[in-house]
């Protein structure tokens, strides 16, 4: 019975032009032109609306001020402190800018969009979390000046050996944020579930940026900055790769 | 006092393994509790499939 | 072999305990520094043998879900982790209370404590992972997702911890003479923790397998109604 | 190129989906011939949805396969996603950027750049006059164009559908006929999940009904 169905198919379809472009060669991206489309992508929607870098900025900023209030108008510990507050207040806002990093992807289903455009799932990660990552830097660049004013910090070696610790701590806290993001976005309780998850797992990325920082800031006279920034890059390079290959498991129906 | 023996200090010895008791036997009786849920929530699930 | 594992596992728990007690309080000299507050680690050292133990079987019961989908692999992952967090309480406690005649003060950032701390908060988050959400697929791949890179966060967290308080404090740990009353008594409660490890978990399966077969359930039988397919 | 038009472009095996524990797809097996247009009915909750998100490899099922272009899908997503496109009642659009940025985004990530095909599918959907507005702005019709507008710019081998004329206004519904009428006519595979079953009727050569996840009978041809 079901052949009659073929027959009728067939013969309607030999009237219509046999289709040419069933075989048509689509052109795929490579995985590093997919990231970048990503990344514009989400340069792009921040462009645009603007609510993420401004929220995280004013809370950090916020964040920092809490702090000399919760501690006190002691410019010897804010100063010996301000490596703590600094990476804590990034910390703490980074939950927001991974948030909205993926409330973006889950209004109008926009993550499966991607998904369906045959994107490879680590170019999304991969573009996503560089995208967080670059945020997040932006923050703390902006955040050192602020805790000069407000900690008295001084800046003896320069702004140049402090862009490392900022880089890899900023990498630190967006690789395996952005993974946990994309989870917590599709859970209940996500504004609570993010920070539960990636706190913990944090904790080793953080004491190495704050050491590394504060030895930056105030001298290295037992020349551990090396290490630690070795722990910093051994973090980044495990959960880069690890969150990198879990990602498309996460994000997939 | 002998050099550095800490004195006495049966009283944290007895928290210790007062908490280690309270511990493992709590924790049966959670089972035991959530075990009897579970077995019920089933056979629920049971009852209005057939009915 | 369900009856023997039965009664069985917990009457050897429960037995090991009590037999462990016994010695490590009464019969094990007392300790050449530290007197007879050193006692504690009978219970502190096997509990945190035992967390290791669970979250370890955690770890390869989330792989073999990823690879495999087998609703049992992640019914023994969430049972150990959940009894990993229970014996990590214990660890955290007990080193705790150990380390106030010790070193006067409640918490001591040891390495070995502060690790088996931030442990504690990572696999509670994978608790509460497995809580927040209702789809059983995407529970149980996120929470395998969310269990291996906690695990590998344990040697990071050991390394840096290590360094980052190695400054402070020399790393105190009891110099116990190997004393074979000692080693007996530490070999005793070890199993015993290792025996409740394995009553528990099984115990928690059971309940995770009633309630995925609650939640889950196998595809109908091919119905009648359907058309004549090719 | 294929053998000819007999060869399938869908073939669905035993396919079953569970949402906890209620079963949306139960052991639906069905074969859909290349460049047939297939008319999908059913009440609410028979799994149309599920079966287009399915086919459309939005999501998995729970049990069962399903070939496409007549290879099984299994991890070699790459092959068959680019030649399929998938409209749900979840339009995949970002609110902050335009309809010009929407499509632009789309195909910088498809690997094609071109401008003009670009402006005449907005032209095409009638979306030209509000390109440059961030969909945030748009009605319900106007966002349901712009998916239109991106299905006609990826050309697909094989369109799935889901209620394609909800939310449209009448200029609307003529529109989306059309577009069905001429990538049917130009070879293309399609399925069309809708309640407008009159419209549906006129549109497609085979109706495929669904009722509680399973299948009522083979796809039924419709008369000419």
């Amino acid at each position: 019975m079901n052949n009659a169905a073929e027959n009728t198919a067939a013969s309607m379809s030999v009237a219509r032009t046999p289709s040419t472009t069933t075989e048509r060669e689509r052109p795929r991206l490579g995985l590093l032109r997919a990231t970048f489309g990503i990344i514009a992508k989400d340069f792009l929607l921040e462009w645009r609306g603007r609510a993420r870098i401004n929220a995280t900025i004013f809370f950090a900023v916020l964040t920092l001020l809490l702090f000399s209030f919760a501690v006190g108008p002691h410019h010897a510990i804010l100063e010996q402190n301000a490596p703590g507050y600094l990476w804590l207040a990034i910390m703490l806002a980074s939950v927001m800018s991974l948030g909205e990093s993926q409330r973006v992807e889950a209004e109008n289903a926009a993550l499966e969009g991607l998904r369906l455009l045959a994107l490879d799932p680590r170019a999304i990660y991969l573009g996503k979390s560089i995208v967080n990552m670059l945020f997040l830097m932006a923050l703390a660049l902006v955040l050192v000046p602020v805790s000069i004013a407000l900690y008295g910090t001084t800046i003896r070696a320069g702004m140049g050996p402090l862009f490392s610790p900022l880089l890899l701590g900023t990498a630190a806290i967006s690789a395996p944020g952005t993974l946990y993001a994309a989870i917590a976005v599709q859970a209940r309780a996500r504004d609570v579930l993010l920070p539960l998850l990636l706190f913990p797992i944090l904790i080793p990325g953080l004491l190495a940026a704050v050491k590394a920082t504060s030895l930056v800031l105030t001298g290295d006279p037992m020349g551990e900055l090396v290490s630690w920034t070795m722990l910093l890059g051994a973090f980044n390079v495990v959960y880069w790769i690890l969150c990198g290959l879990l990602f498309g498991r996460v994000i997939e129906e | 006092m002998t050099q550095g023996v800490i004195e006495g200090g049966w009283e944290y010895v007895w928290a210790a393994y007062a908490v280690t008791w309270t511990a493992l036997v709590g924790y049966t009786l959670y089972l035991w509790r959530q075990r009897r849920l579970a077995d019920d929530e089933l056979r629920a699930t049971g009852e209005d499939e057939r009915s | 072999m369900r009856r023997v594992l039965d009664f069985g596992l917990p009457a050897m728990a429960f037995g090991l305990l009590i037999i462990g007690g016994v010695v490590g309080l009464a019969i094990a000299p007392p300790e050449r520094d530290m007197g007879d507050v050193y006692r504690i680690i009978y219970v502190h050292v096997p509990a945190a043998l035992g967390a290791l133990i669970a979250y370890t079987t955690t770890l390869v019961a989330s792989l073999v879900y990823l690879f495999k989908s087998s609703w049992a692999a992640d019914a023994i992952a969430e049972s150990s982790a959940e009894v990993g967090v229970v014996l990590n309480g214990m660890l955290l406690i007990t080193g705790s209370i150990w380390g106030r005649p010790t070193w006067g003060v409640w918490w001591t950032w040891d390495p070995r404590l502060t690790t088996a701390a931030i442990m504690f908060f990572a696999f509670v988050g994978y608790l509460a992972l497995r809580r927040f959400v209702d789809a059983p697929e995407k529970r149980a791949t996120w929470a395998s997702v969310v269990a291996i890179i906690v695990y590998v966060d344990i040697p990071i967290v050991w390394f840096s911890v290590r360094w980052w308080n190695s400054l402070h404090q020399l790393q105190s740990s009891p110099n116990t003479i190997p004393d074979p009353m000692m080693k007996l008594a530490l070999r005793l409660n070890a199993f015993a923790l290792l025996f409740f490890f394995l009553w528990f978990t099984r115990q928690r399966y059971r309940i995770a397998r009633t309630r995925q077969r609650v939640e889950l359930m196998e595809p109908p039988a091919l119905a009648p109604a359907m058309g004549g397919t090719p | 190129m294929s053998s000819g038009n007999t060869q399938l472009a869908i073939r669905v095996r035993d396919v079953s989906k569970r949402y906890g524990r209620r079963w949306a797809l139960a052991r639906l097996s069905v074969d859909i011939p290349q460049g047939s247009a297939v008319l999908l009915t059913g009440e609410n909750g028979a799994g149309k949805t599920t079966l287009l998100r399915i086919l459309g490899t939005a999501m998995r099922p729970t049990y069962g396969t399903i070939d496409l272009f007549g290879a099984p899908v299994g991890d070699d997503l790459e092959r068959v996603r680019p030649r399929l496109s998938l409209m749900t009642h979840a339009s995949y659009l970002y609110e902050d950027l335009s309809a010009h940025e929407n499509l632009r985004m789309v195909q910088r990530l498809t690997a094609s750049a071109d401008r003009a095909a670009r402006e005449a599918a907005l032209e095409r959907v009638g979306l030209t006059p509000h390109a440059h507005r961030p969909v945030r702005t748009y009605s319900a019709g106007m966002k349901r164009r712009l998916c239109l507008a991106r299905m006609i710019l990826r050309q697909p081998d094989l369109i799935l559908l889901d209620e394609p004329f909800g939310q449209l206004d009448p200029r609307g519904v003529t529109l989306m006929e059309d577009v069905i009428r001429e990538q049917h006519r130009a070879g293309r595979t399609l399925i069309i999940a809708t309640h407008d079953v009159d419209r549906g009727l006129a549109l497609c050569d085979l109706h495929l009904e669904l009722s509680a996840g399973r299948q009522m009978r083979a796809p039924q041809p419709i008369a000419a």
